[in-house]
């Protein structure tokens, strides 16, 4: 007779808020009439997300999360501690702001950048007589909440069974939305195929990963993981188990050698989508990450230390080197993004077992901040557009500084961000991490992580020649008007990148405080 | 020591499965090899929790298999709308992504 | 008067300025020009008074102020000058005004905004103050970097044929500079954090002593990026493309004052703050400089581009500053601060008046002029007087500091300072060659007036013709520029087409002369500010403030004496 | 000898500076409006000065007056003041200076009446005067280094005036390059001095300079004598100063004549404290003196450009004033005295080859004159008598300030004193060789004038103005009576005694009587082989073309051209182009080269990223085998 475990509700309010509005859009699907489902979907969703973001802040703001307001609840498979809030609201804040995204109708002459059904084949008459139709596969509201929930559940994880479900939970949903697209429909399935495949199967050793563990240590709970890792670490199965977790986690953090799959995605997947992934993802992938290797394995970094070490370089270096010679803008931001999670690695490695180092703080900062600016740069990228949705190409950006300064600018802002240019939030972020790094000893690191960044940093500058540098085409690109969502995005954006640039210290704080992990 | 046994056998379904992954074309059929890793890993779980004494081990098996079915009914799903437009459910022909 | 935030005000007015004249509607040029140059004058003015609050025998920073800035990485928004700063600081406020002057009547490639180069001006000085006047590591690095993206689109935005290349070349080099020393400034956070409380603040980490091993890293971390801001060869290969592709205006500041923060740097940083390391690797850097003087020179002799040519010869002369910085005695030292502010004047007018020339003939190839010097003879007045002022001419200011800077590095440096004093006469070569195939001899290329037009007034045409500069041939350059410029005015076949001076560009040029001539007879009032903290730079690394006075006749004809006494 | 400071008009021959500067300054400042009265203004600056300088001189009564005039370089134990100093050294020249100066400047007026930029001539002139008498005024090797390259800057402005004609600019940039590089010397010298004795002051050096080893002391004087050489046109720097004649005559007259090619020796006799420590330097010094004294004399003898022969001339007897320095403390006064008289006649000469050319229609290649004394009576005579003074006719002033160098040369004693003696002698033979030659192809024989050009009337002599011909007038009295008045009215050694000490009375190693005996005879000798050679037989049009190689050689100077392109000119061309062709290949290509490495290992990377699922699920379980490898490979090891 198994009673009950006790849940602290409270605690569990921003998961209650997305699964919430989940379920509610899944009913709304099923009962509201179709020309009111898009509205009321939105709706819901931005309510369940901004509630729990609102409800992750009230909650780091009542309680002493750095100290004993940290517990583990639901019997110990969840953590209520800072970092957990902290992503769990950075989740939330940009899954917002991604809804907005998915909700712009105003760019698209087609009126979203969803396909109005679905099951419909690409390519068939009925297809192309619904390409401009007012319907939307309103779906993709419920399906990126429940993402969005998932991803909170992942970082909050503090047993690996539940990270496996949370896994899936936002894996699941991430495969459909991203075969969703409106047009160049052929492209966005092949995304959505290749990302399954590829991510059921990293799911497969991330489980593998589960069991040996398991099998090692009798249990999935990272506290008590670490309690036998400390006594008989070494052991091979337990050794092969972290690996085997590591990889499925790689995977969905888009580190290389796991990276193969994300310029693809992110080309063919809608471009907000492709943001919301971008973001999104990436926090909670690394969220896990740490509480992964700190909490469960903390105790027996020297193990993984070196891995880690390894495997940034590689990260850094191919999404640095392959970046320089992309045409297609997605699939550029898309290296640049492997490039990055580069970089966050090093803000990882900056731990250690007595726990007071920069590192955790630096790589949530580091998440925020990226999340931000390369949200906003897709953003950008959906305004650009010519008869056949949105204008990737780089050929098609040259001379919009004359022709659309203010986007320019704004564009140029971000990829100065992204390259860490001081000044702007990018370069905060890239030296909060460095400093963890180099903190900790590993400046052989931090000096490669500088070079690859130099690297990348052309690609972006390619970008701003294109855009500043170059006369305009003849028959370039329209730059639409963006409609109420897309501004609130970009505003929030812009601004953030420049304020988090060039006045950071109050978010570093948060970020610093935030900065603990219970087991 | 039988339970090496069981643990030897879940390796070898994993890595068939993993192979086929590889090797097989049709998305339907690489997408079954997929299974077949996690039902091998399954059998590791279930061999664990007997030799661990916990009941552990077969819950998450159980869960396991859920998430395998929500899991099949997504890919089945973007599988079968690739199909209908490209009459191929071959993972080959779609590469029009790529360097 | 020194709570009066001097340099905070030189910060935020233009960047003020910039905000507001990047902020006006198209076409309103000349409001954006005037604004432009008020702002750039107020700056000017407010340099000098600092000048004035100054005071010589104070404490070795001034007029400082000090602001918490990010806690977390213990950073401050620290501001206070010393006697170097403060010189670069007066260079700054003087050039800024002479550059705004300069490119008044410049045209923009394709449909830009002449108003976008004017603000990008003024942000681009707004970040010049705060990089010399920025006493917190981190500050400095923000705005060492921060400064790039200005001078960036300057380049990219105004420059000449190949200004892409040259603009993402200079960008990334200076980049790569950057980042590495990012590193070396975010180690030396972490060893003062070591040692107690970790700060960024100059005064804290010029107190710490560092391990020589470490310091040895840090100081490549800073010096790789100074050496390729400043630049010594072989990193310079950057400067003579950006030199020769920015608008004039951009040269001017970016060979003026730009590549002086990396010899600012070392003086600053490197030297103050890995003594040992600046001991340890001071031959190796003098290998570099004396190889830059020479060989710089030797490449500018070849350059058939005048813009380029200048560049080379302005590496030479980075490379008597940083021979100077690296002797570690008080007289080269002065001299080295002292070159920097000349140097600035001198070839900021050298490039100045090559773009009134490039102006009118529409070409920077030197082959396409010739006996400018009969039709104009002001402007070959003003050529000639920069030309003496960067060969070094007594009489000019460049002579004082490369006298000081040789003077004083002979005592410790006898080797490679003979070296460097060949390069003298390699510095004639180069300027008068230059001068006598553009100015000299009958009237050539160009300028024999085949298809070239007479600018009604005395007004230069406009740099349409740049347009098409290095195009192979000079005649079709020249028609080139005719057909650009030949819409209204016919052409003429006489050789008295090209106009003198106009007299804006007389009352640019005259400053900068004006200058030359007066600091090259009087001095001392510089090196009064500069030397207080040039000793105490000296001091720092372990060299003896006072100068190199030696003890007469026991240390007969070796000095080797003296040598070791720099070297330990 | 202490220095006092200067007290009453002494304390104002700062003034002397000023004058010419402020002339000078307002000319180029003053543009075209100043063109109507400009020479006037800077005629009246060089005479002021010169009146000036005389009152100066006569209240100096054998004192040296130093005026301390500003902080100039003050830094760490460097400190140079703008300080002058005037002794009878300075006065003596300062004299020359501002006195031959004002009569160019008169003669200019005329010489340049036709041109229209005379205004800047004269603004040119005024730098000039100044900075000279910086040169020989200032109280420190700096200040002396100012003026030197002051001059330097006046000469190089000077000679390209005529900057259309590519022959004049390409000179004037030789003479600049090649004074640059006697430059290097006079700087590295200063900071040797600087570097052991912590001084440049006269005052300083002189005090200390006896404290230090004999080497150094031999470097500073080789180093200063390098500079020497450069200024003065001596071996082997000479090759510039023939060139620097395609200046405007009064130039050639005034700067690469009578004052600015002096400052060598001033340099050196300047220096006599440290040479007197350092016998090899000296003898360096002579040797330089003599080879040069041959060298000009020879190639003298072969143009038949005049005043490229006077250039020659020039060098040859700067060679005696070397030659005469060299010896020590018996030359210095010898050579200033020969300085003097030279400034003098060679002034004179030079002014009267003008006055030559500007009836010639500006030719200047002998061949083509003839027959012109009765045209030119006064060019005639006053040219006469500066060539008589030249070639040391008895009683004039060459004779007296020549054998007096000649004689110390044969007291030095020795052999040297003999290769030394014998040197000068033969030098004074050539000397009347090719002048007597000059005079016989200009001034008597069948005239042979030509036209100047293709298409221009053949020229008609006419005597010039008199505004030019009162300066040659002046110019000729001295040339005639300098020589004796310094020698034997008011010897100048004795005024010279506060700064090169009491002259000592050599013992004679022959008797001054013969010796100038031997000289004359010797003078006398190639008088009488020019008129040989030149006199008796038609001069043809053009030099003929088979001759002995000995003249080759000499029409060539020597070679010194050739050796000077073919050491340094062209492998620094070639080394030019080579490093032009490294940077841009070499060190930018390595750049770019890197650049396109990462880019091609971009691209090819990129091929990886095939498309294929199935290759991305075996790259992923490639990852996975490596990284459980890693971790294994970590926790065994």
């Amino acid at each position: 007779m198994i009673e009950a475990p006790d849940l602290s509700y409270a605690a569990l309010a921003p998961l209650l808020f997305l699964f919430g509005a989940a379920c509610v859009g899944v009913l709304v699907e099923a009962f509201a009439p179709r020309e009111a489902r898009h509205p009321a979907q939105v709706a819901v969703a931005l309510v369940g997300t901004v509630g729990g973001l609102v409800s992750a802040i009230l909650l780091a703001a009542t309680r002493d999360l750095s100290g004993d307001g940290a517990e583990v609840t639901a019997d110990g498979a969840l953590a209520v501690d800072g970092a957990g809030i902290f992503l769990q609201a950075t989740i939330a804040g940009l899954g917002a702001l991604s809804i907005l995204l998915f909700a712009e109708r105003s760019l698209d002459p087609a009126r979203s950048s969803f396909v109005a059904s679905a099951a419909v084949p690409a390519g068939s008459p009925r297809d192309r007589e619904l390409l401009t139709a007012d319907r939307v596969q309103t779906e993709v509201y419920p399906l990126a909440t429940f993402a969005i929930g998932g991803m909170m559940l992942f970082v909050a994880a503090n047993d690996l069974l539940v990270m496996f479900i949370a896994l899936e939970v936002l894996s699941l949903p991430l495969y459909l939305i991203c075969g969703l697209a409106r047009r160049r429909r052929l492209l966005s399935q092949e995304a959505a195929v290749k990302y399954f495949l590829l991510g059921a199967f990293a799911s497969a050793f991330f489980l593998y990963g589960l069991a040996l563990v398991y099998g090692a240590t009798g249990s999935v709970r990272l506290s008590t993981i670490s309690e036998s890792v400390t006594t008989g670490g070494g052991d091979t199965l337990l050794v092969l188990g972290l690996a085997l977790l590591i990889v499925g986690l790689m995977f969905k953090a888009s580190v290389a050698p796991f990276h193969t799959w994300t310029p693809d995605v992110y080309q063919g997947a809608p471009t907000p989508v492709t943001a919301f992934m971008a973001a999104c993802t990436k926090v909670a992938a690394f969220g896990a990450i740490m509480r992964l290797l700190y909490v469960g394995f903390g105790t027996d970094e020297w193990t993984w230390r070196p891995l880690v070490y390894g495997i940034a370089i590689v990260s850094m270096i191919v999404g640095a080197v392959l970046g320089l010679t992309q045409t297609d803008l997605k699939r550029m931001l898309a290296y640049s993004s492997i490039a990055h999670a580069g970089f966050l690695l090093t803000g990882v490695l900056g731990f250690d077992a007595t726990g007071d180092s920069p590192g955790l703080a630096a790589t949530l900062f580091y998440l925020l901040v990226y999340g931000l600016t390369t949200l906003g740069a897709f953003a950008v990228l959906t305004m650009i557009r010519d008869g056949d949705g949105e204008a990737t190409h780089l050929s098609q950006w040259a001379g919009l500084a004359q022709r659309a300064p203010v986007v320019a600018a704004v564009m140029t802002l971000f990829l100065l961000a992204l390259a860490g240019i001081p000044l702007t939030s990018g370069f905060t972020g890239k030296f909060a991490v460095f400093r963890a790094a180099i903190d900790d000893g590993a400046w052989p690191l931090a000096v490669v992580a500088l070079l690859a960044s130099a690297v990348a940093a052309f690609f972006y500058l390619r970008v701003v020649v294109l855009m500043y540098f170059s006369e305009p085409l003849a028959d370039g690109p329209t730059v639409g008007v963006p409609g109420l969502p897309t501004t609130i995005v970009l505003a929030v954006t812009a601004a953030a990148t420049l304020v988090l640039g060039i006045v950071p210290g109050s978010v570093l704080d948060l970020a610093g405080q935030a900065a603990n992990l219970v087991g | 020591m039988t339970i090496a046994y069981y643990l030897v056998l879940a390796a070898i379904l994993f890595t068939i499965g993993a192979v086929g992954v590889l090797v097989r074309r049709n998305a339907i059929v690489v997408f079954m090899c997929v299974e077949l890793m996690l039902n091998a890993v399954n059998l590791t779980l279930i061999t664990f929790a007997r030799s661990t004494g916990t009941v552990d081990g077969q819950i998450i098996a159980l869960f396991v298999m859920v998430v395998a079915a929500a899991e099949v009914v997504i890919g089945l799903a973007i599988i079968m709308s690739i199909y209908r437009t490209r009459r191929s459910a071959s993972v080959d022909d779609a590469n029009l992504l790529k360097y | 008067m020194n709570s009066f935030p001097f340099l905070l005000l030189m910060i935020v007015v233009p960047a003020v300025g910039a905000a507001v004249v990047a902020a006006l509607p198209r076409g309103r040029d000349l409001l954006a020009k005037q604004i432009a140059l008020g702002v750039s004058l107020v700056v000017l003015l407010l340099a000098v008074l600092a000048t004035v609050a100054f005071d010589t025998d104070g404490d070795r920073f001034q007029l400082t102020s000090s602001v918490s800035w990010i806690d977390d990485f213990g950073v401050s928004f620290a501001l206070g000058v010393d006697g170097i700063a403060l010189v670069m600081l007066l260079l700054v406020g003087v050039l800024v005004p002479v550059v705004i002057g300069a490119s008044w009547d410049d045209e923009p490639v394709g449909n830009r905004s002449m108003t976008v180069f004017f603000a990008w001006i003024l942000l681009l000085e707004a970040m010049m103050v705060g990089v010399f006047a920025a006493t917190d590591v981190f500050l400095f690095y923000v705005f060492f970097e921060a400064m790039l993206v200005p001078m960036y689109f300057l380049i990219g935005s105004f420059g000449g044929p190949r200004r892409q290349y040259a603009a993402v070349k200079f960008f990334l080099y200076s980049l790569v500079g950057g980042l590495i020393m990012l590193a070396a400034v975010i180690g030396l956070y972490v060893v003062s954090a070591n040692q107690g409380e970790g700060s960024f603040a100059f005064e804290v980490l010029n107190a710490i002593d560092i391990d020589p091993d470490v310091q040895k890293l840090l100081f490549l971390g800073f010096f790789v990026a100074f050496a390729i801001k400043a630049p010594l060869v072989p990193f310079h290969t950057w400067l003579p493309d950006a030199g020769a592709e920015a608008p004039v205006g951009g040269a001017v500041l970016l060979v003026g004052v730009l590549d002086k923060v990396g010899t600012f740097g070392f003086l600053r940083y490197c030297l103050p703050l890995f003594p040992d390391a600046s001991r340890d690797f001071a031959p190796y850097v003098l290998v570099l400089a004396v190889a830059g003087v020479l060989y710089a020179a030797l490449l500018a002799m070849g350059q058939s581009d005048m813009k380029r040519l200048v560049s080379y010869t302005s590496v030479a002369h980075f490379g008597f500053i940083a021979l100077g910085i690296f002797a570690f005695t008080t007289e080269a030292g002065t001299g080295a601060v002292l070159y920097m502010v000349n140097h600035g004047i001198a070839t900021g007018l050298l490039f100045l008046v090559v773009g009134m020339l490039i102006a009118r003939g529409g070409s920077r190839r030197i082959a396409d002029y010739g006996g400018v010097a009969a039709q104009a003879p002001v402007l070959a007045g003003v050529f000639l007087i920069a030309g003496l002022a960067s060969l070094a001419l007594p009489g000019t200011n460049s002579f004082v500091s490369e006298f000081l800077v040789l003077v004083g590095s002979f005592p410790t440096r006898p080797v490679f300072t003979i070296l460097a004093t060949v390069g003298i006469i390699l510095a004639a070569l180069y300027v008068l060659l230059m001068y006598q195939r553009t100015m000299h001899g009958p009237v050539r290329g160009l300028m024999d007036g085949q298809g070239l037009t007479t600018p009604g007034t005395g007004e230069p045409t406009a740099p349409a013709g740049s347009s098409g500069a290095t195009s192979a041939t000079a005649t079709a350059t020249a028609t080139a520029t005719a057909t650009a410029t030949a819409t209204a005015t016919e052409t003429v076949t006489s050789a008295r087409w090209m106009p003198d001076l106009s007299r804006r560009e007389i009352a640019v040029a005259a400053p900068l002369v004006a200058l030359i001539i007066a600091l090259g007879v009087y001095p001392q009032p510089l090196i009064d500010l500069i030397e207080p903290a040039v000793a105490a730079t000296v001091d720092d690394v372990g060299g003896d403030p006072g100068g190199t006075v030696p003890e007469i006749g026991t240390n007969g004809a070796d000095t080797s004496g003296a040598e070791t006494e720099a070297g330990n | 000898m202490d220095t006092v400071p200067a007290d009453g008009l002494l304390s104002a021959s700062w003034l002397l500076i000023a004058l010419p500067l402020a002339g000078a300054a307002v000319l180029l400042l003053g543009g075209r409006r100043t063109d109507r009265w400009g020479h006037l203004l800077g005629t009246g600056t060089v005479v002021a000065a010169f009146v000036l300088a005389l009152a100066c001189t006569l209240q100096l009564d054998e004192r040296q007056v130093a005026v301390d005039l500003f902080t100039f370089i003050d830094s760490g134990s460097l400190d140079v003041r703008a300080g002058l100093l005037f002794d009878p050294l300075s006065a003596v020249f300062v004299l020359l200076i501002t006195g031959v100066g004002a009569l160019i400047h008169v003669y200019s007026i005329g010489y340049m009446a036709h041109d229209p930029r005379r205004r800047r001539f004269f603004a040119y002139l005024n730098l000039f005067v100044a900075a000279m008498l910086l040169l020989v005024l200032g109280d420190n090797y700096v200040a002396l280094y100012v003026g030197w390259e002051g001059v330097g800057l006046a000469s190089y402005l000077l000679i390209a005036f005529w900057h259309e004609r590519p022959a004049a600019a390409t000179a004037a940039k030789k003479a600049f390059i090649m004074n640059r590089v006697g430059d290097v010397g006079l700087a590295l010298a200063i900071f040797v001095m600087f570097a052991q004795l912590g001084t440049v002051t006269y005052e300083g050096v002189f005090g200390s300079v006896g404290l230090l080893a004999g080497g150094t002391v031999t470097a500073i004087g080789l180093l200063l004598l390098l500079g020497a050489c450069g200024k003065s046109g001596q071996f082997p720097l000479q090759a510039w100063l023939p060139d620097a004649m395609e200046g405007p005559t009064p130039v050639s007259a005034l700067i690469h004549a009578a004052t600015m090619v002096t400052a060598g020796v001033y340099l050196i006799a300047r220096s006599a404290p440290i040479y007197d420590l350092t016998e090899t330097a000296r003898t360096v010094v002579l040797a330089v003196g003599a080879v040069t004294l041959l060298i000009g004399a020879i190639a003298g003898c072969a143009y038949d450009d005049i005043k490229k022969v006077l250039a020659y001339s020039t060098v040859s007897q700067i060679g005696y004033m070397f030659l005469a320095v060299g010896l020590g403390p018996v030359g210095y006064a010898a050579a200033i005295a020969h300085l003097l008289a030279h400034g003098f006649f060679k002034a004179g000469l030079f002014l009267g080859a003008g006055s030559v050319m500007h009836a010639m229609d500006d030719q200047v290649d002998m061949r083509r004159f003839g027959g012109l004394a009765r045209k030119l009576p006064v060019t005639f005579v006053t040219f006469g008598l500066g060539y008589l003074a030249l070639i040391g006719f008895p009683f004039l002033s060459g004779y007296w300030t020549k054998d007096a160098i000649i004689e110390a040369a044969l007291d030095h004693g020795g052999a040297w004193g003999w290769v030394l003696g014998g040197v000068a002698v033969l030098g004074a033979g050539l000397t009347a060789f090719y002048m007597t030659r000059l005079m016989l192809m200009t001034f008597f024989g069948r005239a042979r004038w030509a036209p100047s050009a293709p298409g221009r009337p053949t020229p008609h002599p006419h005597e010039s103005p008199s505004v030019m011909t009162s300066p040659m007038v002046v110019l000729a009295i001295g040339s005639v009576a300098a020589g004796f008045l310094l020698v034997q009215a008011f010897p100048l050694d004795e005024w010279l005694t506060p700064v090169f000490g009491e002259p000592e009375e050599a013992e004679h190693v022959v008797a001054p009587a013969l010796v100038g005996i031997v000289v004359t005879a010797v003078m006398a000798l190639g008088v009488l082989a020019a008129w040989l050679f030149v006199g008796r037989r038609e001069v043809p049009a053009v030099a003929p073309e088979r001759v002995s190689v000995v003249t080759r050689a000499a029409r060539k100077a020597l070679y010194a051209d050739t050796i000077n392109e073919s050491l340094f000119m062209r492998p620094g061309q070639w080394l030019t182009r080579a490093l032009v062709w490294v940077d841009n290949r070499g060190v930018d290509g390595a750049v770019n080269g890197m650049a396109a490495a990462l880019g091609g290992s971009s691209s090819r990377l990129g091929r990886t990223q095939t498309g294929f699922v199935r290759t991305y699920a075996l790259g992923m379980l490639g990852g996975a085998v490596l990284v459980a490898g890693a971790l294994l490979a970590v926790t065994a090891g």
